[in-house]
């Protein structure tokens, strides 16, 4: 889960992390009062889930109640890489004297956590990454002893920062770090971290992700809801607990197992189809899934067939089955379905499906030949 | 011969009283595998048709001698009972739970990487070496016993793929689901090595997918390890970059971590590589027939 | 540094470990006021650091105010063992289904943290290993990893407690490592750890000890003081930073090091004479802490001679002669002083004891030979 | 030869620029020990003397091949300084700090344990291998070249005894002070062991004190595994059961731990126990003539 730059310093302040006074604002009104109450000079930041922020016009100065005003008036509504800006994010001004970068994430490959900075903050970590690889000083963590002032300070020193901010930033990267450990994030990133004119540290942007398996510990974080930064099937898939990624074309996919259906949709596109969607239904499908994930698939207007292609191992195929007899009683189906089930049950399933012979629901035996039978029904 | 389970495997199941504990355990007793204790808090002295369970995994390791330890619980206590069996002195954790957070997952790593026990999963179909054992959620009926080992990153992939070879009349040595999750306790690597040195198996296919680099890495020590032939697969060559596909083991990032990319570091290493399921299987195919 | 029961009792609470309701009295009206307040019965409680009370009559449950003022009366100033009572501890009077027995300790032999669990409390550990040694369940805990949820179970099955409080206790001794770990704790100690009547568990006693080494990292324990619970000398020397503990001889011993001070009090003891004292002025004594020592020896108005005995490493015995002679400067010395200096820079020390002359000091070569010259001269 | 350090010795001292680490380093440095390298963050590119000094540990070992790292920081930062060189690759690392809370050797402890590093102490004088290297506070003027291992979980009984031995004309191959906190990075056990396959040592003198079961254990390994002469001492004959002596290595807790049991176990096991410095050297001495 991805949260807006204030909600990620609203985390940095409750574990120490300096961040700048700032307040959150959704009206011109309300970017107004919270100018006011800063004081100026104010920055109006566009709060949307996409990077390039500034060079899209949706980060911008102050000085005044009047500027507040027109620069809020401006932002709102804002299109930025197709993310429409629905908040503000009002702070007080700082002085940059120097811009470094500083992250924490979950190295996959090592499976450990790494710590990394930068004296050349204010750019991605990609450019900054072209310019001078080794300008990115890398550190891992090992968990179970954690952050330790020494990883501070090689950090620090190996990443040639000014010396009389060492201290401070080793405290600040140990701070980022037990956020990033409170928080089951699995990146904590902030660029530019600062250096002011009156040498104080302040972490200037934040980029959190939460790791979705662990926010049941994170109830206060869960609740936060970022408001169009998803799509609408999106948004309607996260409700009911399936994982849906909407996608171009016009074949509806549900699957189960994020591999078995990555594997649907590359098939698919062999076949000369168009993927609608992504949908894994899970390990373990139940019947109430099934009708759920019906319901999200065709809420996307573009589709004009169905793909279901489910091998059960902990699912099973006739409790998919029932779940799709129930669908098509519960929904006004108009498009036709190409049902492909294998594994768990699976004559079970095609047993039920017979029965029930629903109108428009073609039974394929193989994966391939499934894939060739909706692309065809799909026109 | 096989790997990691087979013949003389004595599994303990955590959560076993559950109902899918209860359901897949059972079909594993029923394929023959020995599964000789379950552990459920508060119910230690009942049973389960044969089976009986235990308060805790070191009373069901004193009195069963369990070997193998199959996770069954839900996320949120499944470290604590990977950590309960390894432990007890179990050698070897298969947790099938999908959902762990990934913090936990990543304490659980380090911590077993010191110590005996080996970790398969989670979020994995478990290990299945037909004839001799089936530990997890696989659908053993569709396989038999042979010379193919088999190993994959996603669960109804490996069916799917395990499935047509069989269909070709060929069966496995070993099939193991390794989990598709950022941190799974056994790698590719890992897997594929026991593979290298198990005289039953012939041929190593692999199913990849897109996110992280274990690919690339494992493409790297095929090339120096490895003397048997092997088939890779990868899925996720229609995801688009930086959309989470299902579990976060499919996070593109940047340039590397695609599937193109995937398949080319394996190609590069002489990897044959298949384009579709059907495709792998009959590469593999191709191979064992000489 | 031991903690009274209440001290104890407000780091659990802290720590989310379940404790009765109470407060401490240092006067009567106090502990009036407290039962007052939290309604009767109470229970009356010496806070000594002894175990034992309950059998010295310092432990007493009042049924109303004139209970309260009766037993305060009789108990404030009681002599349990050798340790006067300064304070009461007033607490909510509890009823007993069950009396288990928990603690956290740090296993030296394993270098671990250990939990222990008995269902056999209420009386002495050593009681209960000797009753039966089987109903003492103990659990290494990985302190990188921590108390997870299966150690809890693990105990609380093995110790064979009643079913229905499994889980609450497996949760108390979760807390309790808690406490133990976050308060730099060397030892807590729960006995009895009480199952009431409605089956609630609670922490009725609380014995703690934090390591002295950690106790920068918490302030207000270090601030805790026990009125009376330390002899007038080692006061003294715990407020210069000495390790001394007093002794029932005559003869006053300095030396550096733990190993050499015992080894000293050894060789006096053998020679026929009688410590009065252990004193480690510790590694790198300077002049400063020797004039201390100094003073708390003399203080001691049993002690008829003294004994130095320093072997130099970290030590310099320039700097204990420098000491001793600044002492003599300002401290009117009635005993006699033995003097024996080997190691980093004792030619330089003696030869400053031989320029000063000091009436009454002794120098000899040899520890033996001191520890004999000692006791000839302690008489 | 010897053990732990000699000749090959490489150190960096960890608070080289502190009055104390200043001292001692040259001490070290004087006595012919290879002291390549001081650690002070904020203080690289300065020197002390000739020892140039780094910010970090890392940054130490890539540039003067550092292989023994010593600890002279105050005991707030001594844990971090320990685990710096441990991560850094040094592969002995020697803690002089005293004080040191005991909740942070614990996690140290247990840190180390599972890695390639040897930490001896905290809270100890150091190694001394008289002729090839001085690492820590033992005033190596009394000491010579020789066969007596020595090994010591006081300090200063460790001079006293050591000097004695040497008043009679012996050396030592090396002198270990391991510590007397409760927890010590090596036990008699690690240095006896070593003692055992060291070639120079021919005899070895343990010194032990109140508290603590190392000298039981202790014991019970000499018997089983150790074939060279041992002599031992015990202070705390006199101490009072329950009352603190100085560090925490020196609580009497019930029964064991005293010094008459300690005393015991060790004769019982037919290691020669002395009462008094005097008389452990006169056993050792006489052992040693033969």
């Amino acid at each position: 889960m991805d949260l807006l730059e204030y909600q990620g310093k609203q985390l940095f302040a409750k574990h120490g992390v300096p961040v700048p006074d700032g307040k959150p604002a959704r009206t011109v009104e309300e970017a107004v009062a919270a100018g006011e109450e800063i004081g100026y000079p104010v920055v109006v930041k566009a709060q949307v889930l996409i990077g390039g922020r500034g060079k899209a016009g949706g980060i911008k100065l102050a000085k005044d109640r009047a500027e507040v005003e027109q620069h809020a008036e401006a932002i709102l509504g804002m299109d930025i890489r197709g993310f429409t800006v629905f908040e503000l994010w009002i702070e007080q001004a700082s002085d940059i004297a120097e811009e470094y970068y500083a992250a924490i994430l979950l190295d996959r490959s090592a499976k450990l956590p790494m710590a990394m900075l930068s004296r050349m903050g204010g750019m991605d970590v990609e450019a900054i990454a072209e310019k001078d690889p080794n300008a990115i000083v890398r550190v891992h963590i090992d968990p179970l002893i954690g952050f330790q002032d020494f990883h501070g300070r090689r950090l620090a020193f190996e990443a040639g920062i000014a010396e009389d901010v060492i201290r401070p930033v080793g405290a600040l990267l140990a701070k980022l770090y037990e956020t990033w450990i409170a928080e089951d994030a699995s990146l904590v990133e902030v660029n530019p971290l600062l250096i002011t004119g009156s040498r104080e540290v302040v972490a200037l942007d934040a980029k959190v992700t939460i790791d979705g398996n662990a926010l049941y510990r994170h109830p206060e974080t869960a609740e936060l809801r970022q408001p169009g930064g998803e799509d609408e099937q999106e948004q309607m898939a996260a409700e009911r607990g399936l994982t849906y990624v909407k996608l171009d074309g016009n074949i509806g996919i549900l699957g189960n197992g994020a591999g078995l259906v990555m594997s649907t949709l590359d098939v698919v596109a062999q076949a000369g189809g168009e993927p609608a969607n992504f949908l894994d239904a899970g390990g373990g499908s139940k019947a109430e899934a099934i009708v759920d994930a019906v319901e999200v698939i065709l809420s996307n207007p573009k589709v004009t067939a169905v793909l279901f292609n489910i091998f059960g191992g902990i699912t099973r195929c006739d409790e998919v089955a029932n779940g799709l007899v129930t669908a098509f009683g519960q929904i006004d189906v108009k498009v036709p379905f190409v049902v492909r089930l294998d594994g768990t049950n699976d004559e079970q399933g095609r047993t039920i499906l017979a029965e029930a012979a629903l109108d428009g629901v073609h039974v394929e035996k193989t994966m391939l030949g499934a894939a060739a039978k909706v692309v065809e029904l799909a026109g | 011969m096989s790997i990691l389970v087979d013949k003389d495997t004595k599994l303990v199941i955590s959560g076993l009283t559950g109902r899918e504990g209860t359901f897949h355990g059972l079909n594993n007793l029923n394929y023959g595998t020995q599964v000789v204790a379950g552990v459920t808090p508060g119910k230690g002295g009942q049973k389960v048709e044969s089976i009986p369970v235990f308060n805790t995994a070191h009373d069901a390791v004193a009195e069963t001698g369990a070997n193998t330890s199959m996770i069954f619980v839900p996320p949120r206590f499944a470290a604590d009972a990977i950590l309960e069996a390894a432990d007890a002195g179990i050698a070897l954790v298969i947790c099938i739970t999908e959902g762990i957070p990934a913090h936990d997952m990543m304490r659980v790593y380090v911590h077993l990487k010191r110590g005996d026990t080996r970790l398969v999963g989670p979020n994995c179909p478990g290990i299945l070496s037909p004839g001799k054992a089936n530990v997890g959620i696989i659908p053993a009926h569709f396989f038999s016993e042979g010379n193919v080992g088999l190993v994959s990153r996603s669960g109804t992939l490996t069916y799917q793929i395990g499935n047509e070879i069989a269909q070709q009349g060929f069966g496995n040595s070993t099939i193991v689901g390794i989990g598709g999750d950022p941190i799974v306790g056994s790698s590719f690597i890992d897997v594929i090595s026991k593979f290298e040195t198990d005289p039953e198996t012939e041929l190593i296919v692999m199913c990849g997918e897109i996110g992280g680099d274990e690919e690339e890495r494992t493409a790297d020590y095929i090339a120096e390890r490895v003397t048997k032939p092997v088939i890779a697969y990868i899925a996720g060559f229609t995801a688009p970059p930086g959309k989470t596909m299902g579990h976060a083991g499919a996070i593109v990032s940047g340039t590397s971590g695609t599937a193109a990319a995937k398949a080319e570091a394996l190609e590069a290493k002489g990897v044959k590589v298949g384009k579709t399921p059907t495709e792998v299987s009959d590469l593999a195919v191709k191979t064992l027939r000489g």
